[in-house]
């Protein structure tokens, strides 16, 4: 009987099947090439219709250019620093030091947070301080990074790791205590010591919880880069934004605006691309 | 807002106040505007300007009236045709100068050669840095600049992070108390002046309160002028700083003579927007002798003072 | 491995679940736990397991009394328990050590006894109910475990499946001699696969009656002997109700 | 049959055995009691360790009291300005719009996050957008807020109402995303309408993520005070940290920051308390 | 409500689950499905409510053909599936509107007929696998709904719970005539239930056979006709295997 079935399933995985299954990939993959230009598509409707908004709205003078000047004049703007070969260094050092943090702040919070949700004597000790230190703004540990650490790199990387910590805490740490009791019994059956139980039920277990800290964390990231290069910076966006501010230049400061938002969302969309990638598993509801 | 009044006449006069303007502090600490204003029916609004862009944000947002800026920071704003015009010099202060630790060895502006220094970029500090090393033949690219915000600056320069500083008062003045640091090199005529600017809207709209305005600044003028002691006592209480401090910042460091614009101010300003322009700060097509024109206004004053 | 409870009682929230629990299982031995609904034989096996250790009395694994973990006890929940970012053949090496050929041929014996062959690359997601059931059956199988603790294996299978299953699990039982204590709702597959059945009744649930069923394995499931037992069981079951 | 077993059941939930349910609350607030004075307690020892360690190296020299005043200076700074009555003025005045705009930004995130949670066309649409404003950082905003609303209260509680969306907005989307295609199965079925559905099924099943997004965007909300109250301000905490800087005065700064940390860790503390509450059917482990 | 399915198959990423499935119900009779595990009877079920739209063929309820969910219909899931953050009243009221009193009532009335009387406090992950289900059986009756598509609702019930919650179900079918499709891998629980059965079989899974349950109830279960209906049955799940 047993062999009978067991034929009957084996079929199930035939060489045809197999066929079929990776038709069925090539489709998919297909699908979302299409649905890729499509997202893109859609998603550039609104920032769209706002340029173009804010364009007309500016030559017909409804918005004085002094104030915020025209999309095109912000462009210019943009060109311009790309042509003096400025705006690379702006960018790559910017980059280059938000990655920096956002590896570190990660790191440090994922041993951090795992640490805390899962022993209670870690989260009496030590859960109250970061969360006190989680509301202290940006601005106020510039002078002091510049005492510990001095006016190098280093205070600048540490600085974004400071605000990519917070977030990415707080998600792993909730996370950590929303893991489902039932899969860590599991676990605890099949003999895995802590860590393994970390490893193989808790983060991936987290896992959503933990790649949303990270977006938010990145996010924070980027938004910590001023406070970083207030800290003796002659380079990078942080640095473009407060000198535009410091000379009353609206195109600086909105063409750093601009640059932000579009690094930041490159940045983000490979995060949101690896988070698409590793929850597949989950049984969520097809939008 | 203020200028809608078909009439000229505003509901609402909205002046900043600042600690590097010691006379606004003092005007507003008196009560002199909203006494001035009070029988025509007209409100004063005080806002806080933390420096010099903070209050050509204001001004260009249309949220304060007249605001108090340093000279050079005018005419940035200028050049970005922030609709401003400066009315009246509220001092001529000697608010940055060259610093560098006991025993660091520089003497000179020749001696910075190759040393890293701390400033703004963009503020005064920045230009009086590169003026003073214009004045000696050399520019920028012949130090190593560490941009820092003005506080943050001082302190690298006594933690040893920099070997100078283009320093600001009131920090300046702090760290020269507290920390031994030296004034290596001073010169009040490369500071740019304090400014007070007022929207052109406003001025156009309401020319005769803008010499009020004026005559009640010259009020506390002269009240500073004749109280020096007293003026410093209510700086250092208002801006929690030090008698001390408050004393070098202001007996020390600002001259009050002058307050109507005119040629020496021009010159100033030139040179400033020359240096500017030479740093790549101002572009290239931008006429600083016509923008200096532009920006400075002595009419008002001209009719109240004299 | 041989294994005893003692006194063995469960509070929730000064509810009582199961009181007073006596139990001597020899080494090799096959349990059946059967009683009504919420009467605490989950709760049991959780004790048993070490998952649980806030139970009253003593339990002795081999002659050691403790509430560690027993990592030489292998588990199957009431729930199929998979780890749904985990395949089906990743699901079942889950509990196994070694290199990764030798888990994964291992594994693939096991799912091909339970059917599932050809399946190894789903997701949990993806399986019916019966199938997820199957999965952590040969989750539980594949580590060889010394002591077995099954809690309604086989209620979601249709009765040929089921009865491949049992048959399966003599298979292991007979290769290891482990000791197995098991949670049926199904009198038939007790009294195929268990040396004593012992009936559970009440809320909180206490020990009603133990039976012994004296035949040689394997069994035949339409012989007199155990139908006339599991009349007896039935009787008891339902007349206690009465 | 079915009564007897009835009669069983409803001996169970005799008043006897309501008696022991309330005995056994009785007993879990006293505990809870008890560990409240022990989770302060243990709360406090780094931060107290922390904070004597430093006074000593202050007393020693080491740490130039210029730059890092000693702990008590910092207190007696704090107690002048509770004297003066400055204190509860800043305090109050900043307590005040973190708590307008939280209110605001997570209002705005709820409903634009469940919009896009749920509708596939609305987050193709509006999410690409929110993800890149989420990178541009709260000085950016400054001019622009000055010049849209002027310097009143509204710029400032819209700059904290913009901090607090984003970590509110992700931890939502993220949440409805994650939400167990079961359960929404469930509701379906009862013929749930979609606004019943978000929040019957929707909602619980996604607080833990959207609480944890709540304590992001409050302490987002405490970081983005500074750059509200650099809007023309002249009272609040963001106020007296950034005006310590320019005044040159770090009592005034690291008053500020520990301000900052207190109030913020208390605000969390009550987020953090209604999150107990209410995610106390989580089937989670006990640590 | 009268159901028909014409030509109903599902195919999952390439992988057909369940082909060409013919089936006419008339309003009020009880239809059983049987199958091995995996053969689409989960499937199908998911089909007719309207949950999964993407099968091919045509469903008609009541003479409309409709992709839609049927709120006309309860479903009692393969898992209890209920709401974790409500506890045993409100996860039964869950699908009832009008006054909160009137809905407790109703509610309790139904617990007290699935034995869980007294435990309308207690929160999911203090239930027992059994008392989980008995919830989700209240939870689905309580609405007396026109058309109950079940999912092995008693599978995790020992046979005591099992018979009375069976007696239960055909009261709620007396009263509201419901049209019921219940999946069970009980033969005997089929037997005692349903007009007719239908048995699935295969992979993908097709009809093989259907069997008419030609007996007034309330029947007995100890009948000859049943026990010989019962033999036709394995029979045809078995043999069909050889
Ligand atoms: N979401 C899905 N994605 C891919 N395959 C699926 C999915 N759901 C079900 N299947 C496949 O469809 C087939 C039938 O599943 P179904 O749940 O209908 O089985 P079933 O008859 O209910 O079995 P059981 O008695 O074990 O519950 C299985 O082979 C299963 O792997
Ligand atoms: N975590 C818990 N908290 C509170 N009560 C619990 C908990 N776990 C189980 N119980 C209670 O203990 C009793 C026994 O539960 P248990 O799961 O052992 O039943 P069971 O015999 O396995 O029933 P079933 O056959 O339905 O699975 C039940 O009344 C249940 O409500
Ligand atoms: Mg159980
Ligand atoms: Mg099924």
């Amino acid at each position: 009987m047993a062999e009978q079935q067991n034929s009957t399933v084996s079929g199930y995985a035939s060489p045809a099947q197999i066929d079929i299954k990776q038709k069925g990939k090539q489709d998919s993959s297909k699908k979302n090439k299409g649905s890729l230009l499509q997202t893109v598509l859609y998603g550039s409707i609104i920032p769209v219709a706002l340029i173009v908004l804010w364009e007309l709205l500016s030559r017909a003078g409804v918005v004085p250019s002094n104030q915020l000047p025209a999309p095109t004049t912000i462009l210019e703007k943009i060109i311009s620093l790309g042509q003096d070969g400025s705006l690379w260094g702006h960018i790559w050092i910017t980059t280059y030091r938000v990655f920096a943090g956002f590896i570190i702040g990660t790191v440090a919070a994922i041993v951090l947070g795992a640490v805390v949700g899962f022993y209670k004597k870690a989260e009496q000790l030590f859960d109250p301080m970061i969360q006190a230190f989680r509301s202290i703004p940006s601005l106020a540990w510039v002078p002091l990074f510049i005492l510990w650490m001095g006016i190098g790199e280093t205070s600048k990387v540490v600085m974004i790791a400071v605000g990519v910590f917070f977030p990415v805490y707080l998600n792993i740490v909730s996370g950590i205590l929303g893991v489902d009791r039932k899969l860590i019994e599991v676990g605890k059956m099949y003999g895995l010591n802590t860590f393994q139980l970390v490893k193989r039920i808790i983060l991936p277990a987290s896992l959503p919880s933990f790649l949303v800290g990270m977006r938010s964390g990145l996010g924070l990231g980027w938004m910590f880069v001023v406070a970083a290069e207030l800290m003796g910076a002659s380079q990078g966006l942080g640095f473009l934004l407060v000198f535009g501010q410091n000379m009353s230049s609206p195109e600086t400061i909105l063409a750093s605006i601009i640059l932000f938002a579009i690094i930041g969302k490159l940045s983000d969309w490979v995060l949101k691309q690896v988070e698409v990638r590793s929850l597949h598993w989950q049984d969520r509801l097809e939008k | 807002s203020s200028d809608s009044e078909a009439e000229g006449k505003p509901s609402k006069i909205r002046l900043d106040y600042a600690y590097y303007s010691p006379t606004s502090i003092v005007l507003k600490e008196f009560g002199w505007a909203e006494e001035a204003f009070e029988e025509e029916g007209i409100e004063v609004e005080w806002t806080l300007s933390q420096g010099s862009n903070k209050a050509i944000e204001y001004l260009n947002s249309d949220s304060v009236d007249f605001g108090s800026t340093a000279g050079a920071a005018a005419l940035i704003a200028e050049s970005n045709d922030v609709p401003l015009e400066n009315v009246y010099v509220y001092s001529q202060p000697e608010w940055t100068a060259l610093v560098t630790n006991e025993g660091s060895g520089i003497e000179s502006i020749e001696d910075l050669k190759g040393k890293k220094v701390a400033a703004t970029l963009g503020t005064d500090p920045y230009i009086f840095l590169v003026r003073a090393l214009d004045s000696v033949g050399m520019t920028i690219n012949d130090i190593e600049l560490v941009n820092l915000q003005h506080a943050d600056g001082g302190n690298a320069l006594v933690n040893g992070d920099v070997d100078a500083w283009a320093g600001l008062d009131p920090h300046m003045a702090k760290h020269e108390l507290e920390s031994g640091t030296e004034l290596f090199f001073r010169d009040i005529d490369l500071n740019t002046y304090g400014f007070l600017n007022v929207r052109e809207e406003f001025a156009e709209n309401n020319p005769e309160y803008v010499e009020k305005v004026i005559e009640v600044y010259e009020k506390a003028r002269k009240w500073v002028l004749e109280n020096p002691d007293e003026a410093a006592e209510l700086l250092a209480e208002e801006a929690d700083i030090s008698t001390e401090v408050a004393n070098i910042q202001l007996v020390e460091r600002t001259i009050l003579d002058n307050p109507v614009p005119g040629d020496a101010h021009v010159e100033a300003i030139k040179a400033a927007g020359d240096v500017l322009q030479q740093a790549g700060d101002l572009e290239e097509d931008d006429d600083v002798e016509a923008l200096t024109n532009e920006l400075i206004n002595p009419e008002y004053a001209e009719s109240v003072i004299e | 491995m041989s294994l005893a409870l003692r006194d063995v009682s469960r509070t929730f929230n000064g509810t009582t679940a199961v009181r007073g629990v006596n139990l001597e299982v020899e080494p090799g031995e096959i349990i059946g736990l059967l009683g009504t609904s919420g009467c605490g034989k989950s709760t049991l096996l959780r004790a048993i397991s070490g998952l649980d250790s806030e139970y009253d009395g003593e339990i002795e694994i081999n002659g050691n009394v403790s509430r560690q973990i027993q990592d030489t006890a292998s588990f199957i929940f009431q729930e199929p328990r998979l780890l749904p970012w985990l395949n089906v053949l990743d699901n079942v090496t889950f509990g196994l050590t070694g290199k990764r050929k030798d888990k994964e041929n291992r594994a693939i014996d096991y799912l091909e006894s339970v059917g599932l062959r050809g399946k190894e690359s789903l997701y949990p997601r993806e399986l019916s109910g019966g199938m997820a059931q199957r999965v952590a059956i040969a989750r539980a199988l594949v580590t060889s475990p010394e002591i077995l603790l099954l809690d309604e294996p086989f209620s979601a299978l249709d009765a040929f499946t089921k009865m491949q299953l049992q048959d399966l699990l003599l298979d292991v039982w007979k290769k290891y001699q482990s000791t197995i204590v098991m949670v049926t709702h199904d009198i038939d597959e007790a009294m195929y696969l268990c040396d004593r059945v012992v009936i559970l009744k009440g809320q909180p649930g206490e020990v009603e009656r133990e039976i012994r069923v004296d035949q040689e394995r394997p069994r035949d499931r339409g012989s007199e002997y155990l139908a006339h037992l599991k009349s007896e069981i039935l009787e008891c079951l339902d007349l206690n109700k009465k």
